[in-house]
């Protein structure tokens, strides 16, 4: 049985903030599409940084300075250990928004108005909006890789447009933030590799739950946010084939990323040097390589055997109910639930859910072009994550059989 | 205070839980008449909210007192919003600008309905009724 | 006498960074200008977020996320307060750097050819650097105010300069970084009004010691770090007279700061929220405030007579050197000097000072258009702020009269 | 190991205190010669260096021996420059490759000049002539 050789148990205590009660129930904590709960050793490790090593990095002779920069550093390497690639290979960034920023400014110069920019439907705002601007910049046309109805891709016929479409650029998640739907991207990437066009893959979703082989899934490019991965927030990171990486042009220009500045004109170091100006989130990425040390302590295949369980538990409970419609792909799913019940506003469902202590997520879920192609308004999320446990998934359900006794 | 609103003030303080709370105010989003489609335009929504409110306000010609109505496509909301018709409705500016929906909020243990992180429009659509009566009021 | 009503004991025992030992020296932190300390009310203030709220913000209907955004929101209105400007002017950054880039950036459209933008040769490369870039881009005029031969300005000689430059935008630094020499802005702001011109003030230096009232200083935008005013690392501001900053150009797109998206166009709310785009530094936001609470607590009147005092202390026994050369306006400084000892290398100065476990800087503290000015390739950096006592400062004499006793 | 690097050794870990042992070391920078003005270019700069280190090398057409010259502006530097080039010099491609400068600067306890966070261009230049050796033996 998977829950035994996982040890949820062990695991829950690793996480403070889901031992707490609110309004008199115990917390469910089915939000972690939005951001995941962060073990102990995390928040230890922020503390640690600050009491001892505080300094800014790159610029100290100094013993502090040179403890935060040496931890700063094992970050990166530890980070791109994870995915299989080199840690000069790794920008750190706020978070997969401004990677995502990032790229698309840093392409810029490479795309004219003869290009394509390939988006998909299903992508979150941050996946869209860059590309919008790069393309309204440069007179490129913005395509969008066809979509099935119900919301998962049809592989022959998404090779068949990337094949026509010769595009510059593809930019698509690795898993859906609103559905869960695991893209199956070994195809399409193989697809746009053959006819030239870079893939930019948005791994905010899929970077824990599927821990990626970058080396391996052949993308070009991929972004994550470690707020999302067990890490705090503020930090994310975008990995770029190193030559790829060191063509982009600058993002963000000052301190640090230059070679020489005189009054005239600055000359800019190598990557990823070059794209990490000013000080940057030094505790954050500290606190971020303690996240990675936890989840790369973690089985991965005890790992996801555990959330493919509760997460079929959940769908089949949720299914259950009269009058809920899942959108969800049930079978490629990284244990992300969106529904709706009936015509009941996904705002009152979500509000009451709190009252029973049960947090989700109700709305468009930046996913406004998604909502229009399922022909909503907005759903209810539940996202689940390696710490729930099935008591959570059973929660949920009662709380949502009352909340929908409330509306009826 | 008008008698509308201490009537609405009865039942949600009656309330046994927070759950009989939340019918009440739903069922008090029921009582408040739907706007016509026709003018649920989208110059009439507040801004800034997951869940949709339109809502038209003005003082009257002739008595000065204020007239609000409005709608939303959420049970919850439209409760709230029947709950702050029923504070502002027919009041001059000046009484409007005396009345505090926080403290009212409060005292019916609904304040995080109108905290900044709700964004329910709520919060929006006090703003405006006071920032429309103190304009009255110059 | 300042240090009897100003507790520095008290303050001590409030940043637990400065309580320890390096190589059986006592820990001499003189790095504040890179990096400020956190009180341990900031350190807990974070931990208390990640145990008890952690969640993300504006999108949830679930307690924590209300928990987090009301805390993040609340945050903005404290450093709204501490500048004496409103809420909604002020913009989340992942620190200075950022927003002078969303600034520069956010500037582009109302600048052409015809324009001059104007810096100083004092500036950190942060506030070089995006100009330089802006005014590339846009064919501007990349124009610098006249700095004395002893990096002081002449405010006669610069308002004349300003008058008749009638630059678009002048962007200046508070504090310079390298000197600590303080800018007498307010002369300069005027003459720059009276043209039309916008004024950018760099106030990363200058925000902690000389907590500004910015509605009074009358700049038009001001960009400051959270880290080197207590605060966590990767937080930062920028504050915009509200209808100038509402008409920037948003820099960074994504989720949060749009209305609406289609898969053809977006378009987006208004500021602060569309320069707010992905997941924001929520801990950090959210440790800042505790920062600024601890030093609204301070009296600002006995703060900078007790950093005056320990600032003319040190200036004095390190003037008493031979062959010392000191680089600083003793005059109007936040506590900074900046010095060369006869012709050595400052990296050798610095490591032999960490020996002793005192922490300095030693390069071109990222003013390389400073170090040409002085004629020099670079100084040490020994930077003071309220929490150094006058024993550091004797500590720090000695330990660098040893240090030159190693290199004579 | 060379003769000359194992003496560099003796003195360095016969310090008796860290001053003592950077004494030691700004001493050996003085032992090595100056580079000629002309030599110190910009293309023989090692990057991204606080400190100035030039360096030039190449592996000696009769004897396949490593020959490296170097410099620095600064003397702490200089003298960690002179243990690399006692380290390395006259070595053959083969041996270079199996000598490990962090473990030798490890026992010298100055482990921390080869750390990624100094940025003094020692780390740099090991790895250039560690690259040039491997690329030698291919
Ligand atoms: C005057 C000045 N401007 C800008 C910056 C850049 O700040 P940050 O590195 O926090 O983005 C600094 C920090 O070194 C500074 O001292
Ligand atoms: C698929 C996807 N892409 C991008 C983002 C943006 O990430 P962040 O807000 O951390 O920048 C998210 C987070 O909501 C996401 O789920």
């Amino acid at each position: 049985m998977p829950s035994q050789e996982f040890d949820i148990t062990k695991i829950r205590n690793d996480f403070p903030t889901l031992n707490q009660t609110l309004n008199g129930n115990p917390l469910v904590y089915l939000d972690s599409g939005a951001t995941s709960q962060k073990p102990q050793s995390v928040i230890d490790a922020t503390t640690r940084f600050y009491n001892l090593s505080n300094a800014n990095v790159h610029r100290g002779r100094h013993t502090l300075s040179e403890r935060a920069t040496e931890q700063y550093e094992a970050a990166r390497l530890k980070i791109a250990d994870y995915f299989n690639v080199k840690a000069n290979e790794i920008v750190w960034t706020k978070g997969a928004t401004e990677a995502l920023n990032l790229l698309a400014h840093g392409l810029q110069n490479q795309i004219t108005h003869e290009d394509t920019v390939l988006i998909t439907p299903l992508e979150h705002h941050a996946n869209i909006v860059p590309w919008q601007v790069l393309t309204q910049n440069t007179g490129a046309t913005l395509s969008v890789l066809p979509l099935e109805q119900n919301a998962t891709f049809n592989i022959a016929r998404c090779i068949d447009f990337i094949t026509h479409t010769k595009a510059k650029v593809l930019c698509i998640s690795q898993a859906s933030n609103t559905l869960g739907n695991i893209t199956n991207l070994a195809p399409l990437i193989a697809a746009a590799k053959a006819v030239g066009t870079l893939v930019v893959v948005d791994g905010a979703q899929g970077a824990m739950h599927l821990r990626p082989n970058l080396k391996q899934l052949g993308c070009d490019f991929y972004v994550f946010s470690a707020h999302k991965m067990l890490g705090p927030t503020g930090v994310g990171g975008l990995y770029g084939r190193y030559e790829l990486l060191n063509a982009l042009t600058p993002y963000q220009t000052g301190g640090e990323m230059i070679d020489t500045v005189t009054l005239e004109k600055s000359t800019y170091r190598d990557a990823p040097a070059k794209f990490e100006t000013g000080t940057p989130n030094i505790a954050g990425v500290i606190g971020f390589s303690a996240a990675i040390d936890y989840l790369s302590a973690l089985n991965i295949q005890q790992l996801q055997r555990y959330e493919q369980t509760i997460f079929n538990y959940a769908a089949t409970q949720l299914s259950k109910i009269d009058g809920v419609t899942i959108y969800s792909d049930l079978n490629n799913n990284i244990g992300t639930l969106s529904f709706n019940y009936k015509t009941e506003h996904p705002y009152d469902l979500a509000t009451l859910l709190d009252g029973f202590g049960v947090a989700v997520r109700s709305g468009h879920h930046c996913t406004q072009p998604l909502m229009h192609h399922l022909g909503v308004t907005g759903t209810v999320r539940a996202s689940l994550a390696f710490y729930n446990t099935h008591q959570d998934v059973d929660n949920f359900i009662h709380a949502l059989k009352e909340s929908i006794d409330l509306l009826d | 205070m008008t008698n509308t609103f201490n009537s609405v003030i009865k039942t949600i303080q009656h309330a046994q839980s927070w759950q009989q709370k939340y019918r009440e105010i739903m069922l008090l989003g029921k009582t408040l008449p739907a706007l016509a489609d026709v003018l649920k335009t989208d110059d009439a929504l507040v801004p800034g909210c997951e869940s949709k409110v339109w809502m038209f306000m003005e003082f009257d010609d002739s008595e000065n007192r204020l007239v609000v109505i409005g709608d939303s496509d959420t049970r919850i909301v439209k409760g709230l919003l029947a709950i702050i018709l029923a504070l502002y409705n027919g009041l001059t500016p000046e009484e409007v600008v005396n009345i505090n929906a926080y403290d009212e909020f409060e005292k019916l243990g609904l304040i995080k309905h109108l905290s900044a992180s709700r964004g329910n429009g709520i919060k929006a659509m006090v703003e405006a009724i006071q920032s429309m009566a103190a304009n009255k009021l110059n």
